[in-house]
């Protein structure tokens, strides 16, 4: 974001004011348009999901769960356990990933067409001219004294706005525990109490920040878009005003030739500023508030329609092509995220393709070396942790092999391991000390589902003995 | 606004919500990261039966470590700010 | 020193010293506190034949125990030196 | 803390420079007289404490020790156990109210004269003296370009701090593991990692608190400082000058008369600056940085001595003193502070004398209410939690009161209880229904120590029935 010359340098004092200033709230005029319509279609899709998919079912059970009471989560066919911790630590660096890369290409976007806090902002806003009426009518309400009207308008929307964040606080905790038992437990009166809690406590915050907050979100707690300025180049996508085509700006009649005045395009009717949700003036510059929904863009392109003038006195841009140069959308960094995006992901994809639902650990017994038996037989015991992550209950059958004639003695020839649980078996392996090449040798323990065949590991272990007589 | 604000008083001007953001938020974060790492290693219901709670259900032993990592963090960012201001003047008339 | 110093850069004029303090100690400091609290609790012992550790030591529990709380509330108090941040003037030039 | 008319105000921009000036060194000038001594004779009870009662040992074991490995508390006789925790909480309530309640009375007097970073502080001062020699000397040296002789008195100074700090460091894990074992496992080169770890923490702290930081800790780390003047009244004990005695203040001989100069008593003579190991001028009125520690009473009282003047220019004095008004030590926050002192030390007496080294606690098993044996008999399963609190095993014997003919079946007659230990005992209790008055009853269970006798307690526990019939 380098230096756009700009008219009248602020003062301090001014500065100062503008950073104390009390909150003034801000009314959104709506807007129709190309970018209104691709922005309502990510609302109605990225609410669609939050709100539909814990209600899809998938094999039995719910699609996608992160089933915090059951410690397991369910993404489609996928079953992760704590032990595969490492798997969600990825996709969230990958996501984390994503998002700088987006912001390099595109400024903004994410802000004002994906990011939670703009979705349920207009959805409010939806709701909110839905009964109060327009941006005018608002305002008019607003500076009205206390009625009963007023009171039963604001009434009914704060009621609304109340039952819509319940909603999504319930459907909030049903990402995390099985949403149709929440539902009958909901309609039966039976809610637990911490589910309750989450429910109330993620609702209130839905309704504070959507309902109360709105841009002071962006401003106070994005910690986003306090570091997206660093991510910003001069080939970054983002929303500008013209300024060379329209300035000087100010008002004329539809059919007076701006030349002859000495005017630019922009007709000064500050409708770009009653759109801006943020309430900014994007034609003072590229602004840290500007979430880059492009509702300026919108209602200017209508403007400039009526006028009779070309479209894109706002528009998406980027710094270099304001100057009239060309922009890159290949740069060093883009080929560098991009990179370390397509590695990751690789990697992800690796791991959860060749992930083996199944766990063995060889613990050695830390009191004895090892034992002779009566029979002169070299004895070692053992601990074996096995894992199992799969959905469904597992038989397993051990084997050994690695030494000659090696003997395993176990309590019971199978193994038998419910869903998601890890059970200790002690096992103990007896060889005969002429089969030690030396005092400390490797086995290979097998471990192999007679439930699911091919459902197998292999986990190497130690076996100690006495020195080789020579 | 006073004219010529010390360095003591304009950190009082920050607005009030960004004053409470700023101890509440970046601890509220810190704490569901906390929740995240300490509940990927321990199983809320095994520290139940540990701590002599062994009717405990897995929510409300995340719920009491997450409120527990959040009161902790939020304590520790109050002082903070607390530690931030500039110390009096020299002599205090 | 600059002659009409923005907000912004009073706060960067702390003493360097101070603004090390005023994230490294009142989190050291409800470290302590928390690790006072959770070892009161539970047994580090116990703890790490749960996380797989058998062979933990106690002093290695309250250990890594206290440096997982300070690491979290020295982060979190750093945090909230970033979050206390004027934002920026509202047009940047 | 009201205002003392100023005589130069300072300009703002004065405030700022001192603000953000950088630390310059702080070489108090050594100090001798009767503040001094009690500083001395404090250092070295404290210190003495510190270093010396780690090595003392009662009745078998370290008197005073903190056992963190063990998880138990010596205090001479005796042993706290995590479920004691309330004991260590009330203990740490009173230390901070007794602070309170010094400050009123007192000020600074703690920081001054028995604040472990004070301590320390003179400690490593002394040391820096008898190495680098008088204030003059430090001065001088530091001044100097590095030389062979520079390097070596630093080398030295340096090496005896990082010595005096590694053995606090000991001491200090001395104080939380059996501090004899420590030192075998130190000779002996065999201390854990831990513990090793630790004792280099604790080290690095002296000496970076001590060597380096010493009135920083004070003004930026110690929050007492910071909210003490709230503590603060008129009646409160502090250091100050009495400026309208000292003042106008100026250099004279010995033999001239301050009056016809027109000079008060203050020589300007800058001892007083000098000997500040905070390096504040006190004749500035009552500083936020001041400690108490009375070094510039003594300087200037020596300096009153020599020009024949008497004591007391800068004296422990109150506000409302230097008024010329009467102090009054009684006074409201002071018996507040006293009763609620009072009051929570009766509290921990009490508590701790009636204290029971033995804890019953009576589970009901919560799948059953109750059973009916073949003989008619109700019967009502129970697992009892006995915890141990004693140094020493303990057996007990168990038995039961409250309802006729209750019959009480255990595995064995005797419970055994090893030293802080928590045993879970499962028992049943058969009753005769006909002696059962109501559906749900209670009974009485009673500990007693065959070991140890008088060690005793009693617990109250439910027995569930049919209703009886009428």
């Amino acid at each position: 974001m380098s230096a756009t010359a700009g008219k009248t340098p602020t003062p301090d004092q001014q500065v100062e004011a503008e950073l104390y200033k009390k909150r003034q709230k801000i009314y959104p005029r709506e807007v129709h348009g190309i970018f209104a319509k691709m922005r309502n279609l990510a609302m109605v899709a990225l609410l669609g999901i939050f709100y539909g998919l814990p209600w899809l079912n998938w094999d039995g059970h719910q699609a996608i769960l992160f089933d915090l009471p059951a410690r397991k989560f369910h993404i489609f066919g996928l079953t992760l356990w704590p032990q595969d911790f490492i798997y969600l630590s990825l996709l969230l660096i990958i996501a984390a990933l994503s998002l700088f890369l987006f912001t390099a290409l595109a400024g903004r976007l994410w802000c004002g067409y994906a990011c939670p806090q703009t979705v349920w902002t207009e959805i409010f806003l939806w709701i909110e001219r839905k009964v109060e009426g327009s941006r005018q009518q608002q305002m008019k309400l607003d500076k009205q004294p206390m009625s009963a009207r007023k009171f039963r308008i604001k009434a009914t929307k704060h009621l609304i706005w109340l039952l819509f964040s319940l909603w999504t606080g319930f459907t909030f905790v049903g990402w995390f525990t099985p949403i149709h038992e929440l539902w009958h437990e909901l309609i039966t009166f039976s809610l637990g109490p911490w589910e309750t809690f989450w429910i109330l406590f993620y609702g209130f915050a839905t309704y504070g920040n959507a309902g109360w907050m709105r841009e002071q979100v962006c401003i106070y707690m994005c910690p986003y878009a306090r570091f997206q300025s660093a991510m910003f180049d001069h080939d970054t996508l983002l929303v500008a005003y013209d300024e060379k085509r329209g300035e000087p700006r100010g008002p004329r009649k539809k059919s007076a030739d701006p030349r002859e005045l000495g005017l630019g395009d922009c007709i000064d009717c500050t409708m770009c500023v009653q759109v801006c949700p943020t309430g900014i003036d994007i034609r003072d510059g590229l602004q840290y508030q500007c979430i880059g929904c492009a509702a300026c863009i919108d209602i200017c392109d209508e403007v400039m329609d009526k006028m009779g003038y070309p479209k894109g006195l706002v528009r998406y841009t980027t710094e270099r092509a304001l100057k009239g140069e060309h922009t890159h959308v290949v740069r060093p960094r883009i080929i560098v995220y991009s990179a370390i995006l397509l590695f990751l992901f690789s990697a992800l994809v690796y791991a959860v393709a060749t992930r083996v639902p199944l766990e063995l650990d060889i613990l050695r017994d830390r009191n004895t070396l090892y034992n002779e038996t009566d029979e002169g037989l070299i004895e070692n015991v053992y601990t074996l942790k096995v894992v199992n992550m799969t959905d469904k209950p597992q038989t397993f059958k051990l084997s050994i092999s690695g030494l000659k004639d090696a003997e395993l003695i176990a309590q019971s020839d199978e193994i038998k391991a419910p869903s998601g649980e890890v059970v200790s078996v002690p096992i103990r392996i007896r060889i005969d000390p002429e089969n030690l090449p030396s005092s400390g040798n490797d086995i290979e323990l097998h471990l192999e589902s007679l439930t699911q065949p091919g459902l197998e590991t292999t986990e190497t272990g130690r076996f100690l003995g006495p020195m080789p007589e020579l | 606004m006073q004219k010529n604000p010390t360095i003591y008083k304009d950190q009082q001007e920050l607005p009030t919500i960004q004053r409470v953001i700023s101890v509440l938020w970046p601890s509220f974060l810190v704490a569901s990261i906390s929740t995240f790492l300490f509940f990927a290693v321990f199983d809320p219901i095994d520290l139940g039966r540990l701590a002599g709670y062994p009717e405990l259900t897995r929510i409300g032993g995340y719920t009491i470590g997450f409120f527990f990592f959040w009161v902790m963090t939020a304590f520790s960012c109050g002082l903070t700010c607390y530690f931030r201001k500039p110390v009096h003047p020299p002599t205090i008339k």
